[in-house]
C-alpha cells in the first residue's frame, strides 16, 4: 500500500478504523512531517520576504526614534510595575509624535486631582480628524489641498 | 383543571432534569467562576460558559432546528429555529472566526516580528504540539483523523482557528475543543514556566537581547498583503484566516481607515465574540459533552500547549547556539501563541533570572508569528482532511 | 412614446395610491410627530413609524419575498426580496427581541430587586393585566387564542416581549401590537395616576419606605445566573429572553466583561432597534391594520394596562397590610415594567402626596420583576398556544 | 370534555370558532388561573431564591457605603430638580469609587465656562481599562501578576 | 414596431442583438429622455414641496444666528488654510448653543500646549444625554417633568 | 510519501497560478497604492482592493457555493461556502447598498439644500451623464440594456447607488464598476476642473453668491418625511435607497434619536462597508475583469463624469442667464454627487478666480440633490429593465 493510499484512508472516517495501529501511526507519522515541513517551508520563506522586504525599504537617514518610541496602545508596559490592576491606556488609532502629546496635556489637568484616580483612567477618545468629517472622502482632501 | 396542570407540570423543565444536565450546569457554573474570579479568558469563557447552561436546561430547545416549506420558489419558515441554531451557523459556516481574525488583526502590532524575522522560525516550531497531538490522538484509536485533527489545533493556543477548523472537520466536537482551548491559553502562566525552567539552564534565562530596530510604516502596511499573498500560494485553505487577520492589520497600519480598524476591534469583534461564544458553548450539550473521549481531549490538549511550548524553547536554544548567541531561548515558548500571555510568561520568567532583562517585545514576535504559524498548520489540516 | 411614457406613468407609486395607504401614511406620520414632538419612546415609534410610512407607499414592494431556486444543491435568489422582508427575518425568527433583552440586561441595574426580594411578588401582579386581558379577547369572539395571547401580552408593557410572542403566534398582527404596545408604555404617566389615585388612600401614598440595604457584587453576579435557571427549570419556553437578558447583566455585573457590555448596550442594541422597528412597522399594511380588529387591540391593549396597574397597586396595600406597613402601594403599578417611566410614575405620584418621600429606588424593584414577569407569562402562553 | 381537551380546543385555530361562549370563557379562565399561578410560583422561588442568596453572601464587616452610593449611571436622579432638559451623565462601565471621582475633575475644569453650558453635557468617555489592551487576555493580567 | 414593443425588446437581453444600431440608438433615446424627464419631474417636484416647506414653516421672530453658524462637524471648512493635514472637528451629534460652546472650553484647555498639536485632535466625545440614561425612555422624561 | 508530497505541492497556489491571476493581484496592489498614498477613497478601495486580491488567489475559493441538502423540511449545509460567498449575500441581495445609505444619512446636513430649493435642478442636470452613456453603452453594440444602465449609473458618482442598482441588473459587472466608481469619484479634482473652466468665463466663475438663509430645525425634520413620500410616489423603486438614506437623516435631525444615529453613521456603517467592499471586489475574479468591456466599462465612466460635470455646469450658466444673475455656474458640477468632494472642487475653483469667494456651502446644495437624483435615475432604470 502506498502512502498516498494510506493517506486516503486515513482521511476518510470509514476506513480509518480498518488500519492497523502501525499504519495509523505510520500515516500519522506522515502528516506530521508533511504538516511541519510546509509550515516551516511557508514560515521561512515569509522570513525571507519579510527580510528583503526591510532592506528595500530602507530609509537613509530618517531620524525615526520617536515614530515608534511610544510603546503602542495594545501592549502592555514591559516594566514590572507594583500590581497595578490598571493602568492609564491612550487609544490613539493612528499614533504620530504630535498625537502622543496630547495626552500628556489630558492627564496634566486630570493630574490636578490628588489620589491615584488618575491612573485608573484611560483616555480614549483622542483620535484623528483622518477618516471623521465626511464619509469615505476625507483621505482625498489632502490631495486637493496639495493639487490646488 | 388538575389534568392540564398535570401536563404543565410535565411540560416543566425541573421534572426532565436528568443528571447530565446537572452536571453540564455545575460545569458552566465552574467556567464562569474561573472566567469571573480566577479572570480565566473572560471575554470568551463567559458566553461559553453561559452558552453551555442555556442549551443543558432541559426543553428550552435553544439549539432546535427550523422546519421549513419550499412553495412555488419561496421559502417559508414554518416554525422558527431555537436562538442558539441561529448564532451557530455563524460558527457551522466558518463566518465569526475570520471576523474575529479581522478584529485580531486591526488590534495586532506585527512591529516586533518584522524587526526580528527569525521569529517565525520560534512560530513554526511551536506547530509541533499540533502535529503530535494529532499523532496520539490517532494512536490513541478513539478518533477519526478528522478529530484528531481538530483536538491538535488545540495547541494551536489559538481559539478562532481551532473554531474554525473544528466547525470543519467535527463540529461534534466543537463545544469541548473550544472550551480546551480557552482554558489552557488562560493556563499558560500555569503550563509553561515549569517546562521552561526545565529546558534552559540559569545562564541561558539570563541572556540579554540587544534592543529591536525601528519599524518603518511602509513596512508595517506592506507586510500584511505580502503574508497574505504568500500564505495563500503556499496553503490555500489558510487564506481565509491569514486574509482577514491582515486586512484588518492593514486598516490598522495604513493611517486613512481609522473608521474601519476602530469598528473591526470594538463593535465588530465584540459583537461577534459574544455570539460565537455563546453558540459554541451550546454545543456542549450532556451528551455531547460527558464522554471518555471529552477527558481524551482534555489530556491531549493539555500535552499539546506542552509540546509546543518545549518544541519552541528546544528551537531558540538551538538558534542561540547556531547563531552565535545573543537569543534568549525564553522567547520560544511564546511562538504558541496565546497573545499576549505567552509573551508576558517569557518577560516574567526571564526577569527572575536577571531583574534588568526585558523580553517582552522580543517574545511578541514569535508571539504574533504563532498566530500565522497556527493559521497554516489549520490549512493544511484542512487541505488533509476536508 | 406617449405609450411608453403612459406605461411608465401607471408604475408610478401616486397612480396607485388607495385610501388605505393615505390613511396609513397618515398614521406613519401621527406617530412621528408623537415620538419626536410628544415624546413618545422616539427610540423605537420613530423607526417603527418609518416602517409604516415605506411599506404604505405602493410598489415599492419593501416586503417583497425573494424567489428562489435549488438547483445542484445550491440554492440561488434568482429575484432578491425586499429590504424590509430580510430586516424582518430578524422578527420572523426570534433573533431580534433577545438580542433586545442581551441589551437591556446589559443597561439594568437589578440591585433594588435583589435589595428587596418582595417586589418579585408586585412584578408578579401586574401580569394579571395581561391574562385578564386574553379572558376579554377570547370572550369577544373576534380572535383565536393565538392572537387573544398576543393582545393580552401588550399589557406586559415590554416591547420585545410583546414582539417575541406575536411573530410566533400571530405574525400578522405584529405591526398592530407593536405600535399598541410602545405608544401605551409611551402614555404610562397619562394611564397610570388616576387608577393608582382611585385604589389608595391618601395616608398610603405618603408612607415612606427605609432606605433600601447595600447589594453586594457576589449577589449582583449570582442573581443572573440564578435566575436564568430557576425560570428555566419551570417555564421552559421563557429561556430564551430570561437568559438573553441576564447574560447581559452578567456582562454588567462580572466587572470583566466591559467590552461586551458596551457593545451589547450600544452598537449591538441601537443596530437592532433600526431594523426590528423598521421591520415591525412595515408589516403594518393598509389591509392588515385599518381593520375593526386594530381598534379592539388597541382598546384592549390599555385595559391590560390598565389591569395590571390595579393590580400591582392593589397587592401592595394588601402588602402593606399583611406585613405590618412600611410598603406604600404607589409602588405596586411600577410591576408592570415600562422601565423606568412606571418607576417614575410611583415616584413622582408619591411626592405628590409628600415631599419628602423617595420612592424612586423602591418602585425600580417591582419595574425590572415586571421584565421578569412578562417574559415568564409569555414563555407560559408560548408553551400553551405554540 | 375535560378541562384538558377544552383546552386543545380553545389552542387549535380550527377549532376554537366551535367552542360556545360559556366553553371559551372556561377555557380561558383556566388558561388566567394556570398562567398567573405558574407566574407566581416561578416569581415566589425567585423571591425564596434571592433572599436565601442574601444570606449566603452576607459579609460581616465590611463598610459597603461608597461602592454603590452614587447611583447607577442609567438611572434617572430622584430629587426633582428644576426641569432641566438634560443632565450631565457619567457612563463609567466598571464604577467605582475612583472613578466617580474623575468626571468632577473635568466638570470642575468644564465648569470655568459660566453658563448653564455644563449642566448639558455628558462625560462619556472615561472609561476603565479592563479589557482595553490586549483583547481576549486583559482579565488574566492580575492573577499573572499575582502569581510571579 | 411601436415604442413600447422597442423598449420591451431593448429590456430583453434576448433580442437586444437582433435590434439594428439605429433602433438600438432610438430605444435608447427614448430611455434618455423618459429617464431625464422623470428625474427632472421628481426633482422640481421636490423643489416645489421645499419651497411649499419654507413658507409654511416660517418664524415670525426668532432670532436664528447662532444656531446654525457654526458649520456642522461633517462638513470641511471653507477657508483654505496653509494645507493642514487635519483640523480639529468637533462631533456634536445634536447641536445646540450651548454645545458649541463647550468644546471651545476644552479646546482652551487643550492650547495651553504650545505647538500646533491642539490643531490635530478632534474632540469626539461630547454628547448630549439625550437618548443616553436609561434606554429608549429617555424622550419622554421632559413630558413627565412637565405633567408632573 | 514523494507521491504525497508531490500530491500537496499540487494543491499549492503557487502552482495554479494563471498570469491572470498575476495581473489581477498586481491591480489590487496599485488600488491599494492609490488609496493608501494618494487618498483615493481609503474607505472603501481598501477593502475591494483586498477582495480583489483574495478572489484572485488561486484554489482559496473564498467565493465558493455552499451545498445544502433538504430534508425533513430542515436545510443541512453539507459543505459550507466560502467567507466572501457569504458576505456577497448582502450585496446580491440588495441589503449592503441601502444600509450604507441610512449612515450616510445620518452624516448628512441637507441644510443648504433645504435652503435653495433651485439646487435640485442641478442635481437633477448632472444625471444627463448617466443617460448619455447608456446611449454610448447600447450604442456600442457590446452591451445588453441591462449592463448598459448599470454602466450609466457610475456617472452617478454614488458608490452604493452604483451597487444597488449593478447588483439587480448586471451581477457579473458588479466588480468593475464599483472599482471605476469609486476610482473616479477620487479623481473628481482632476476630471473636473477643466471641463468647468472650458464652459464658464471668468466673470462667471467670479460672481459671488448670496448667504444661504437660516434653516429652521422644523423644515429640517420635515424634509427627509417629504422626500420619501414625494421621490416613493414618483419612482417607486427608488423607495429603498432613498427612504434609508431619509431615515437616517431623519435619526439625526428629529434631536430625540442620538444613539440611533450614531450607531447608523459609525458601527453599523463602518461593518457595512467592510463586508460589502471585500466582497464586491471578490466579484473582479480574473475572467470576469480582464475583458475588453472592462476597458469599456472605465472609458464610458469617466465619459459619464465628464458629461455630469457638463450638464450641471451648464444647466447653472443656464439659471445664472434666466434668473437675473447670482448664480455662479461653478456649483453646478457638485450636482454629481460624489459628496463632499465636488462642492469643494466648486469651492476651490471658484476662489482661485475671486479669492473672497465662498461657494462651498452653495454648491453642498446641488451636491447632495445629486444624492437623491442618482438613486431617482436608479429607480428609473431598475422600473425599465429589471
Ligand atoms: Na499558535
Ligand atoms: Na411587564
Ligand atoms: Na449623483
Amino acid at each position: 500500500m502506498g502512502i498516498s493510499e494510506l493517506l486516503a484512508q486515513l482521511a476518510d472516517p470509514a476506513t480509518i478504523k480498518t488500519l492497523s495501529f502501525a499504519d495509523r501511526m505510520l500515516a500519522g507519522l506522515v502528516v506530521t512531517f508533511l504538516g511541519m515541513g510546509i509550515t516551516f517551508i511557508a514560515l521561512v520563506i515569509l522570513q525571507i520576504v519579510i527580510t528583503l522586504l526591510a532592506r528595500f525599504t530602507a530609509q537613509p537617514s530618517r531620524q525615526p526614534a520617536p515614530t515608534s518610541q511610544p510603546a503602542p496602545a495594545s501592549q502592555p508596559a514591559p516594566a514590572p510595575q507594583p500590581a497595578p490592576a490598571v493602568r492609564p491606556v491612550v487609544d490613539t488609532p493612528v499614533a504620530t509624535t504630535d498625537d502622543d502629546e496630547i495626552p500628556a496635556v489630558i492627564s496634566a489637568v486630570l493630574a490636578m486631582y490628588p489620589t491615584r484616580a488618575t491612573g485608573d483612567i484611560v483616555i480614549r477618545n483622542i483620535r484623528k480628524i483622518d477618516s471623521t468629517p465626511a464619509w469615505g472622502k476625507a483621505g482625498i482632501v489632502d490631495q486637493m489641498n496639495s493639487r490646488f | 383543571m388538575l389534568a392540564a396542570l398535570a401536563e404543565f407540570i410535565h411540560s416543566m423543565g425541573i421534572f426532565n432534569l436528568t443528571l447530565g444536565h446537572i452536571l453540564m450546569i455545575g460545569i458552566a457554573c465552574l467556567l464562569i467562576y474561573l472566567a469571573i474570579v480566577k479572570g480565566f479568558e473572560p471575554l470568551l469563557l463567559i458566553p461559553i460558559a453561559f452558552g453551555v447552561l442555556l442549551t443543558n436546561l432541559p426543553l428550552a430547545d435553544m439549539m432546535a432546528e427550523p422546519i421549513i416549506e419550499i412553495k412555488d420558489k419561496v421559502i417559508h419558515t414554518v416554525q422558527p429555529g431555537g436562538l442558539m441554531y441561529y448564532l451557530f451557523q455563524g460558527d457551522h459556516l466558518g463566518i465569526f472566526p475570520p471576523l474575529i481574525f479581522l478584529g485580531v488583526g486591526a488590534m495586532t502590532d506585527f512591529g516586533p516580528l518584522i524587526a526580528n524575522p527569525k521569529s517565525l522560525l520560534l512560530g513554526a516550531a511551536a506547530q509541533f504540539g499540533i502535529f503530535i497531538t494529532f499523532l496520539a490522538a490517532i494512536g490513541s484509536g478513539l478518533f477519526t483523523a478528522q478529530e484528531a485533527a481538530s483536538i491538535g489545533i488545540i495547541g494551536g493556543a489559538d481559539g478562532p482557528t481551532a473554531i474554525f477548523l473544528s466547525s470543519r472537520l467535527a463540529p461534534h466536537l466543537l463545544g469541548s475543543i473550544a472550551i480546551a482551548a480557552y482554558s489552557y491559553m488562560a493556563m499558560v502562566p500555569i503550563i509553561q514556566p515549569p517546562i521552561m525552567r526545565l529546558l534552559t539552564t540559569k545562564e541561558e534565562r539570563a541572556i540579554k537581547m540587544t534592543q529591536l530596530r525601528e519599524v518603518s510604516k511602509k513596512e508595517r502596511i506592506l507586510f500584511p498583503i505580502l503574508v497574505t499573498i504568500v500564505v495563500a500560494l503556499i496553503v490555500p485553505p489558510a487564506t481565509t484566516l491569514i486574509g482577514m487577520l491582515m486586512i484588518g492589520n492593514l486598516f490598522r497600519e495604513c493611517g486613512v481607515a481609522g473608521r474601519l480598524e476602530d469598528t473591526a476591534k470594538n463593535a465588530l469583534i465584540n459583537t461577534i465574540t459574544i455570539f460565537l461564544g455563546l453558540s459554541v458553548g451550546a454545543t456542549a450539550t450532556a451528551e455531547n459533552f460527558l464522554r471518555v473521549e471529552t477527558l481524551a481531549i482534555l489530556f491531549l490538549g493539555v500535552t499539546a500547549f506542552a509540546i509546543g511550548t518545549a518544541a519552541g524553547v528546544l528551537l531558540a536554544k538551538l538558534m542561540n547556539k547556531v547563531m552565535g548567541g545573543g537569543i534568549n531561548p525564553l522567547i520560544g515558548s511564546a511562538g504558541v501563541s496565546a497573545v499576549p500571555m505567552a509573551a508576558r510568561v517569557s518577560q516574567v520568567v526571564g526577569q527572575k533570572e536577571n531583574p534588568s532583562n526585558f523580553l517582552l517585545m522580543h517574545a511578541m514576535g514569535p508571539n504574533v508569528a504563532g498566530v500565522i504559524g497556527s493559521a497554516v498548520a489549520a490549512g493544511i489540516l484542512l487541505s488533509l482532511f476536508k
